[in-house]
């Protein structure tokens, strides 16, 4: 419990800032401390059982079914890491309140920090390697934050992302590899994994785990050939800098080695990749280190050595070696703290980090002077200071490698510490020696809170030197003793004879180094003029290349075309579903065939030749239009003589309305499709429709030449249309009854398709572009003939209108029992009505008598709910319908059913919609300048109606 | 308040005729569903027909409907020959204007809607202040005459029965 | 019976291939408007009275709905010939005899479109 | 009602509507102005009822009859609607 | 419960005809629309409840497969829950931003939306789904041009046109299979499948491949994703946002497709549907995480995110099996509500800026923080429920390396993708000015991301309920009893 | 029979999709509708064919033609009616707004 408190502390802390800082900056400050100072004190609680042997471990269930749960674990390598994160984080949050300018948001610096603390904790503390991952992605998250903290410099958005690209991808290698490693393990606990090393390594699977493991730790700790985001992440603040990239991320990376470092290391792959990982790192960051003139620069390229040392260390794979990896992650910690923190101080005090342009620091800044002289000669690896220690037992086990020919590594790793020594020394000599160079601000040492942090490191780095054994051993011990799961029991000694080779590589290092400084600037024009690759340019041009890539491809891909859209779904569906019949038996149908007898020939004919007029045709829109009617006609006269009475009927009023609406439209819309496919297309076009259609064709000629090989459901609508359902045409009753349900969607789609025109109408009268257009359509519009509403056909309405309705109302009633029903009524009411529209025109038909469309379908719509949500009463579920008989004299007996109020409902809605639509269309048309009629005919009849 | 309730007697009577010509059956239940129709339809469509045409005499109107009818068979049996068997050059067709003095666009209408139906002429158009029909002939080889038969025959007929 | 049936169906047939052959057969655009416009209507009404005789013949009883599509075709027919000759009118003014009036031919009666924009007021009842 | 000569002049009635659809679909194609592929349509219409009719006729049954009814009552408002649209532009105005 | 189960989709479908009638007030619309929002939401956690067992409504009281029926089983109950959840939210934001005023009849086509939904997860019945897809399509037609404007309509009319291909493909399927199978009843056609006699096994797979195909359509699975970026782009930001639930209805019906109707255990139909679905779906993945990377606009961004995240999903379902389903189910939540929020983000940002990733002016710093927050959970990285989305997906395809390493670099692209969106628009900014942040409209978009941490926590029982749910799935014996059919 | 109502459907299917295909918005309604034609028919014939078999219920009648798919078609004929109104006033929006009446975005729609 106490661990995943430790673990929650900052996230709960991370919440706090932006409350406190109203209460001001120190405030704001002080609860970071005291979080981090709180979670200290849990772990320092634990500590003597830890370091006893005792490892806690803390489960709470999470995601079962993955195997991931809140599992923590404090063990020595989790205390020795925690300890160095809460404790430097302590010093960093006192230092960040005295380092932050008046005009940063320290709020949300504070919230960075602390998500980032607590993801860094989590990561030690985890005993699950899942929860670990999650962690793990969360530094990667909150380092981003907090590199990109100075967001309006290029710099710290570039040098963010590019954090992030590197250790966010990395650490989806590394989820891979965690996966991998849980499978092999068959748990995703550390306390299972530690016990299969054995079977992780022999397993098929360990090369593949253990690549992409390394691949998330060398990205997060910053191994070459993945160093080149740190030195960028110098974007951050100081602070940021100092705790993220000296003492705690990059070392996550290196935690993580440590940690697998039982199941994964000993085999020929561990070491030669790590090892060589490693070295090259160390070389390649020492080197370049050297030659760096921002402060932060040589800082960061010198982290990346150092933590080259220690990944050489670990891939060595032997205990010893591990042990010396656990001391110089200590002692790097407090020295390169220590010396970003100085760094930070000269940049506040001086307003430069530039090496070439400081000098003669020494004198008037002796406080800092003597932080940084204690901490850079400690990472030169001068005795008596820690980084001596760890440096001369490093140089001892190189020897005992066997890292190809023997002398080989201790040479490279003399090498290397000699050019540590180097800009050790440069740092110290180029910044603090010499004369007074004039900066942009007066530097003078800083305030004690710039200062107390980074003295006590310093203090440490002393106190580790002359006293290893009382100040570190123990610690060293308990972690290297968890890391490789053997008790470890350290000798730190300053002296280990003449015969040590270890100390003539540092006597060579020492002279190599000072040497290098000696002849700096020879070095340096080196240097200079050496092609170097840079890393960054490298990576932006990598990233712009990528994404200039997936933005090419996207706006190919997503360019809008409807068109290509279609035909390549088009071919796909043809493909797959010619693929899908293939791969099956098919055997041909049985049914007897229909004989062709003369007049539906003669109806095919027509409809295949209109179809292909249609087509053909179709750049004459109202050409077009006309086929189509022709097409709808017969389809109306098919379904007539295949049984379907009620098909046609819905065909033949639907078809009215549709060329109706279709002619209204094309009124606005350009009269010709302009000639604009290239014949390539339209043979594209013409080959994929013409698939498609053969293969339907096909489709159909199976489907009907064959029985079903199971009795239709149909068979029971037959059988209960009467009994069941009270209604002799089954087509109804399935309509009305059986599958009412349906129905209530289908007048629900017409009732919304209706609003959806109404409200489109009224956006398009608010649009300024579209009323524009139309006023500029009514002034360019042709003279049209005279006579708008000719007699003739007003009288004829007149007449047809009552006698259209009284059809309807016919249709409506006998729909239960033969051909008809709301759906076929509404429609007739509704063309009874468009012709009254057409023959006076909307104006002075809506001024005589104006019907409020929008509630004649919200009432159809609530009449069939309300139908079907009476059987309730009952009991009966949604649309039970009932019928019964009644017989009042002197009236014949006539039959009722509630599906007739349902028919209602259906009726209501489709006269609705239909006028509906036809009325949104006219509303255009009065926009585009039409005026109402003052009469219902144009003729002069001298009535003044 | 009768007037209100059936602003065109005729057409409820009509539309109560229509609905046993949908029902195709004699019964009281039609009679009564029949009624309540012919009554609530007029009413709906009523605002569409503002004015209530004047009728002098409804057998009058019947016996012109019968009339017509006959007019129709006998001259598409004129038109039916002209059609197969007159060579396409020697047809005369052309356009006449017939004045017309009927006032109710009632009868104007029905006037149109008979020389359309008669075969041989078609009612093209009508002038501004509906005082001339303009009529197509198919083959009109005295076109005064045709002109003169429209007047006499049909328009002196409804002239009786709707002014 | 059946003759008269037969009779009726025949003639029916007759008047329908007219009216569809004069549509073919004759030369101009306004002729043509004849031949369809009553000839089928003609036929068509033959059909009719067949088809109500026929209930009448078969037991089923004499079929009054018949009527009605008569009826339908009579009113309809006038206005699409009205239509379909104001769409030959508006592209042949020239050899049109004159109205014998001051208005033209509503077809030409552009002072119809030019009346007051103004809304009728509804019905006082 | 088997009688020949009746099922002879039913057969003539549906031969010549038939070819009349024909003849229909001829003018459709041809034109050449609108108007005469409308009316060929309109009549296209008409030559459908009497079809439906006397297929009304043949099968004895009159369920079909409502479709003609419904072609006769709305078949002209779409050749209205396009005399219209040719004539003024607008079909409702 | 008898008549519970019929509420989510008649309360929508009586609620929204009323506010036809009140369309001159829009308080009350408002008042009662969101009112009818947060019944929707209670309902289906009541229908949730009770999901353990299949349950069947008869509507109109006819027996299946010969009526229509409704069956509630746990996952339709989830779908309704996921629906009615996200549809709260969203409708709140469009009431707070003021989306609702933009045109009329915003509240109705809502609520009809969200009945088409609920029908559509509903219902038994294979035609009935057709319907119901239409409902909620013409419903999202109408929102997606919901204020009109020239890129809507144009991108609107592509949407229409596309999905109307889709449903005449959907009415061909349909008519295949009642003339293969004589049923509609989605549980009787599963009885008459297993039984089919070989020589009808071609057509009946024809049909399969056309269903799926339009579901993948819904889905958006490419090939056939083409719509979605101009639609979702071009639509109102509170209509993309619930058009979240679109692609899902897809999933869900596909899901319904492989596991109940036309199972691969089906003689018939084998492994043919997963097949097809796998490499569609990777590459689907595939174009949504390049997209994402490559995307000039925020709106497109989201648009393409969410078509990774429909690969990813899909990557699950093709696997099949009961664990995969799970994570898929797991995925859907997670995915649905991540892709809610990023296109409720695109309109915040787009009402004040445009949407291209330029600098531009200062964003306020809460949005920032959302959207942060947004792009961890559509990346899938910790500490958000993508991450244990992927996970979890991730564990269900061992032994699928090629699997792995694409969605392990499909996050990667995103995470570029997203990263280098967010910080152009979040923090290179040319004028200093900080607009004033909506707070209830960020209140909204951060409840979603409430979800996603609660979905994060709660990770354990969740899944776990989800397993049984994909359990049902993949023995769908209790789903098919609950019709009174007999067992295949 | 069968085989020319199977060439219909073949044939309007095939003019549908070739319409739709070509980039301007009315001839996109035109292709759909003849699409719809096409699926109705194909809905229609999956009840097979049956001439003078009407699926009214009478004590004549001895066969039935099957009416559940007409019923389908019904709802789908009155769905596609809805649809093609939403989507023809959208074409008519789109020009009105946009002042030309392709289908095809110009080349991505927000660059
Ligand atoms: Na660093
Ligand atoms: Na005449």
């Amino acid at each position: 419990m106490t661990l995943a408190l430790i673990a929650a502390l900052p996230f709960l802390a991370a919440l706090l800032p932006g409350l406190t800082i109203r209460a001001g900056r120190t405030a704001c400050a002080a609860t970071s401390f005291a979080a981090s100072a709180l979670a200290f004190l849990l772990l320092a609680a634990k500590a003597p059982a830890v370091l006893a042997g005792e490892v806690l471990i803390y489960r709470l269930d999470w995601l079962p079914a993955l195997g991931l749960s809140a599992g923590f674990r404090l063990d020595g390598l989790a205390l020795f890491f925690a300890g160095l994160i809460l404790g430097i984080g302590m010093l960093v949050i006192a230092y960040a309140r005295f380092y932050l300018s008046r005009s940063d948001n320290m709020a949300v610096f504070y919230t960075y920090l602390m998500l980032f603390q607590g993801a860094m904790t989590g990561i030690v503390l985890s005993d699950n390697i899942l929860l670990l991952l999650v962690f793990w992605e969360l530094t990667s998250l909150s380092s981003f934050l907090l590199i990109g903290f100075w967001n309006h410099t290029a710099q710290g958005r570039q040098g963010a992302r590019m954090a992030l690209a590197v250790t966010g991808g990395g650490g989806l290698a590394l989820i891979a590899g965690m996966l991998i490693l849980g499978n092999i393990a068959g748990s995703y606990d550390l306390s299972v994994i530690l016990t299969k090393g054995d079977e992780i390594r022999a397993s098929s699977l360990y090369l593949p785990s253990l690549v992409l493991i390394l691949l998330g730790c060398f990205t997060k700790s910053a191994q070459f050939p993945f160093h080149f985001w740190l030195p960028h992440a110098m974007a951050a603040p100081t602070p940021v800098s100092a705790y993220l990239h000296s003492a705690t991320m990059v070392k996550a990376g290196i935690f993580l080695l440590a940690r697998l470092w039982p199941m994964l290391s000993g085999t020929p792959e561990w070491f030669w990749i790590v090892t060589s990982a490693g070295l090259a790192t160390l070389l390649i960051g020492a080197k370049t280190a050297l030659f760096k003139d921002d402060l932060k620069a040589l800082l960061a390229y010198s982290t990346i050595s150092h933590l080259g040392l220690i990944t050489l260390l670990l891939g060595l794979g032997t205990p010893a070696a591990a042990t010396v990896a656990m001391f110089h992650i200590l002692n790097h910690a407090t020295f390169k703290a220590a010396l970003f923190l100085t760094a930070g101080i000269i940049d506040h005090e001086t307003g430069t980090r530039d090496l070439r342009l400081l000098g003669g620091l020494r004198k008037l800044m002796p406080v800092t002077f003597a932080i940084a002289a204690v901490a850079s000669l400690s990472m030169a690896g001068m005795p008596p200071l820690n980084g001596f220690l760890s440096k001369e037992m490093m140089l001892e086990e190189t020897v005992h490698a066997g890292y190809g020919p023997a002398w080989l590594l201790p040479v490279l790793a003399t090498i290397g510490a000699a050019y540590s020594v180097a800009y050790s020394l440069r740092f110290l000599v180029h910044g603090f020696f010499g004369p007074a160079k004039p900066t942009p601000q007066k530097p003078h040492d800083p305030p004690f809170g710039l200062w107390a942090p980074p003295a006590l490191l310093a203090a440490l780095v002393i106190l580790i030197g002359l006293l290893p054994m009382t100040i570190a051993a123990w610690l060293v011990n308990a972690a290297s003793s968890a890391t490789t799961g053997t008790a470890i029991s350290v000798k730190i000694a300053h002296w280990h004879g003449l015969a040590s080779p270890a100390l003539w590589m540092s006597v060579a290092a020492f002279a190599g180094g000072a040497l290098a400084l000696a002849a700096y600037r020879p070095f340096r024009h080196l240097w200079d003029a050496a092609p170097k690759p840079d890393a960054k340019a490298i990576f932006d041009a990598a990233m712009a290349t990528l994404t200039r890539a997936a933005t090419a491809l996207n706006d190919r891909l997503h360019d809008g075309s409807f068109t290509r859209a279609t035909a390549i779904a088009l071919a796909t569906l043809v493909a797959t579903c010619a693929y899908a019949f293939a791969t099956a038996t098919h055997t041909a149908g049985t049914r007897p065939l229909l004989p062709v007898t003369p007049i539906p020939a003669i109806g095919w004919l027509l409809l295949v030749t209109a179809t292909l007029a249609a087509t053909l045709h179709h750049r004459n829109r109202l050409m077009s239009l006309l086929f189509v009617g022709v097409i709808g006609l017969i389809l109306s006269a098919g379904f007539a003589w295949l049984s379907a009475p009620d098909l046609a009927l819905t065909q033949i009023t639907v078809e009215v309305v549709t060329v109706v609406l279709m002619l209204l439209a094309l009124h606005f819309l350009p009269k010709e499709t302009p000639r604009e496919s290239t014949a390539l297309r339209r043979l594209r076009d013409v080959a994929l429709s013409g698939a498609a259609g053969l293969g339907l064709a096909a489709l159909a000629y199976a489907m009907m030449t064959r029985a079903t090989a199971f009795p239709p459901i149909s068979a029971y609508h037959l059988a209960q249309s009467k009994p069941g359902a009270g209604g002799t045409n089954a087509v109804n009753t399935i309509i009305v009854d059986f599958r009412g349900y349906d129905t209530f969607g289908e007048i629900i789609v017409l009732g919304i398709a209706a609003l959806i025109l109404f409200a489109l109408t009224e956006s398009l009268l608010a649009n300024g572009a579209a009323t524009r257009r139309l006023a500029q359509f009514a002034a360019s519009r042709p003279e049209p003939a005279g006579d708008r509403h000719p007699l003739l056909m007003v009288m004829a309405t007149r007449f047809i209108l009552p006698f259209a309705l009284m059809v309807a109302a016919f249709l409506f009633f006998r729909g239960h029992n033969l051909p008809g029903g709301g759906f076929v009524a509404g429609l007739i009411a509704a063309i009874a009505f468009v012709l009254q529209y057409m023959a006076s025109g909307l104006g002075w038909t809506e001024s005589r008598q104006r019907i409020a469309f929008h509630s004649l379908i919200a009432a159809g719509i609530l009449t069939a709910a309300a139908t079907g949500a009476g059987a309730w009463i009952w009991g009966l579920p949604f649309l039970t319908s009932d019928y019964g008989y009644i017989h009042l004299p002197p009236l014949e007996e006539f039959e009722w059913a509630t599906a007739a109020i349902f028919d209602l409902g259906v009726f209501l809605t489709v006269l609705g919609a239909v006028m509906q639509a036809l009325n949104s269309l006219g509303r255009l048309a009065r926009r585009a300048g039409e005026r109402p009629a003052r009469t219902p005919y144009d003729i002069d009849m001298g009535e003044g109606l | 308040m009768i007037r209100r309730l059936f602003p065109h007697p005729v057409l409820s009577l009509l539309l109560v005729g229509t609905w046993f010509l949908l029902v195709n059956k004699w019964a009281v239940g039609s009679l009564v569903m029949a009624a309540i129709l012919a009554t609530l339809i007029p009413l709906a469509t009523h605002a569409y027909w503002p004015h209530k045409p004047r009728l002098n005499s409804l057998p009058l109107l019947l016996a012109y409907i019968a009339l017509v009818v006959w007019d129709v068979i006998l001259a598409n049996i004129q038109v039916a020959k002209i059609v197969l068997f007159m060579p396409r050059d020697r047809i005369r067709s052309r356009f006449i204007t017939v004045p017309v003095s009927l006032k109710s666009p009632e009868a104007i209408a029905l006037l149109a809607g008979t020389i359309t139906m008669t075969p041989g002429t078609v009612t093209a158009d009508m002038n501004g202040d509906g005082t001339a029909l303009l009529i197509h002939s198919l083959h009109a080889p005295y076109p005064d005459a045709i002109r003169d038969e429209i007047k006499s025959r049909y328009e002196a007929r409804l002239k009786r029965i709707f002014e | 019976m059946t003759v008269i049936l037969s009779l009726l169906l025949v003639i029916a047939g007759a008047f329908g291939l007219i009216g569809s052959y004069g549509l073919i057969r004759l030369k101009d655009g306004m002729q043509r408007l004849h031949a369809p416009t009553k000839a089928s209507t003609v036929g068509l009404g033959a059909a009719l009275l067949a088809s109500m005789l026929h209930g009448l013949a078969n037991g089923a009883g004499f079929s009054w709905q018949e009527l009605l599509v008569m009826v339908f075709i009579f009113v309809t027919a006038p206005i699409t010939a009205n239509y379909l000759s104001k769409l030959h009118l508006s592209s042949r003014r020239a050899d049109l005899p004159e109205t014998g009036t001051p208005r033209p031919w509503g077809t030409f009666d552009a002072t119809l479109d030019d009346e007051e924009p103004v809304l009728p007021q509804r019905p006082q009842s | 009602m088997t009688d020949p000569i009746f099922a002879y002049a039913l057969a003539f009635a549906f031969a010549c509507f038939g070819a009349g659809f024909l003849l229909t679909l001829a003018r459709l194609l041809i034109g050449p102005a609108m108007a005469d592929r409308i009316l060929a349509v309109d009549t296209m219409v008409v030559n459908a009822i009497a079809l439906i009719v006397l297929y009304g006729i043949k099968t004895g049954m009159g369920l079909n009859f409502t479709a003609a009814m419904l072609l006769a009552m709305t078949g002209f408002v779409g050749t209205v609607a396009f005399c219209k649209y040719l004539l003024r532009g607008s079909v409702i105005e | 419960m008898t008549h519970a189960i019929i509420l989510p989709v008649v309360l929508p479908a009586v609620l929204a005809p009323l506010l036809v009638l009140l369309r001159h007030r829009l308080p009350l619309q408002r008042a009662l629309g969101l009112a009818g929002s947060v019944a929707l939401a209670a309902l289906s956690l009541a229908l949730l409840a009770q999901s353990a067992t299949p349950h069947l409504y008869r509507l109109g009281d006819w027996p299946a497969p010969f009526g229509i029926v409704l069956v509630l089983d746990r996952l339709s109950a989830l779908m309704l829950v996921l629906t009615a959840t996200l549809a709260l939210i969203v409708h709140a934001y469009a009431v707070a931003t003021g989306w609702d005023r933009r045109g009329p009849h915003f509240h109705a086509l809502y609520l009809f939306q969200l009945m088409g939904l609920n029908g559509a997860f509903l219902t038994g019945d294979l035609f009935n789904l057709f319907v119901f897809f239409e409902v909620l399509l013409i419903a999202s037609y109408g929102l997606m041009v919901h204020g009109a404007g020239r890129d809507r309509l144009r991108a609107g009319i592509q949407y229409v046109a596309f999905n109307l291909i889709a449903s005449t493909l959907f009415l061909f399927a349909l008519g295949l299979v009642y003339a293969v199978t004589g049923t509609l009843n989605m549980a009787d056609i599963a009885v008459k499948v297993a039984a089919l006699p070989p020589g009808d096994h071609a057509l009946i797979r024809v049909a399969a491949v056309m269903l799926i195909g339009v579901f993948a359509i819904k889905a958006a699975l490419v090939p056939l994703q083409f719509w979605l970026p101009g639609t979702y782009a071009n639509a109102p930001g509170p209509v993309a946002a619930l058009f979240a639930i679109m692609t899902k209805v897809g999933a869900y019906a596909i899901l319904r497709t492989v596991t109940l109707i036309l199972p691969a255990a089906s003689p018939a139909i084998g492994p043919l549907l997963t097949d097809m679905l796998l490499p569609a779906a990777t590459l689907t993945l595939l174009v949504g995480a390049i997209g994402t990377l490559g995307a000039r606009t925020l709106p497109r961004l989201a648009a393409l995110a969410a078509i990774a995240s429909v690969g990813t999903l899909f990557i699950a379902i093709a696997t099949n099996s009961p664990q995969a389903t799970t994570a898929a189910l797991y995925y859907l939540i997670h995915s649905t509500l991540a892709t809610a929020a990023i296109f409720l983000i695109a309109d915040q940002v787009t009402t004040r800026r445009n949407g291209t990733l330029t600098e531009g002016p200062r964003l306020p710093a809460p949005l920032a923080a959302l959207y942060f927050a947004t792009a961890i959970a559509l990346a899938g990285l910790p500490p958000l429920s993508g991450f244990l989305g992927k996970l979890l997906i991730l564990d269900a395809l061992r032994g699928h390396p090629w699997l792995w390493a694409l969605i392990l670099c499909s996050s990667f692209l995103m995470i570029l993708g997203l990263a280098r969106a967010g910080s152009t628009l979040f923090w290179k900014s040319t004028e200093p000015v900080e607009a004033k942040p909506q707070t209830l409209a960020l209140t909204a978009i951060a409840t979603l991301l409430a979800l996603l941490a609660a979905l994060t926590v709660l990770a354990g029982p969740v899944t776990d309920w989800l397993a049984l749910a994909a359990a049902d799935l993949h023995d769908p014996a209790a789903y098919i009893a609950a019709n009174g059919l007999p067992l295949p | 029979m069968e085989l020319l109502i199977a060439a219909a459907i073949g044939l309007l299917t095939a003019c549908g999709l070739y319409l739709i295909l070509r980039q301007r918005t009315f001839p996109l309604i035109v292709g759909l509708s003849l699409l719809s034609y096409a699926v109705n028919l194909f809905l229609f014939a999956s009840g097979r064919l049956a001439p003078d078999l009407p699926p009214i219920i009478s004590k004549t009648a001895t066969a039935y033609t099957d009416p559940l798919p007409q019923a389908l078609v019904l709802t789908a004929i009155v769905i596609s009616f809805g649809m093609t109104a939403v989507i023809v006033l959208m074409s008519l929006g789109a020009w009105l707004t946009a002042g030309h009446d392709r289908t095809d975005m110009d080349g991505g729609d927000d660059k």
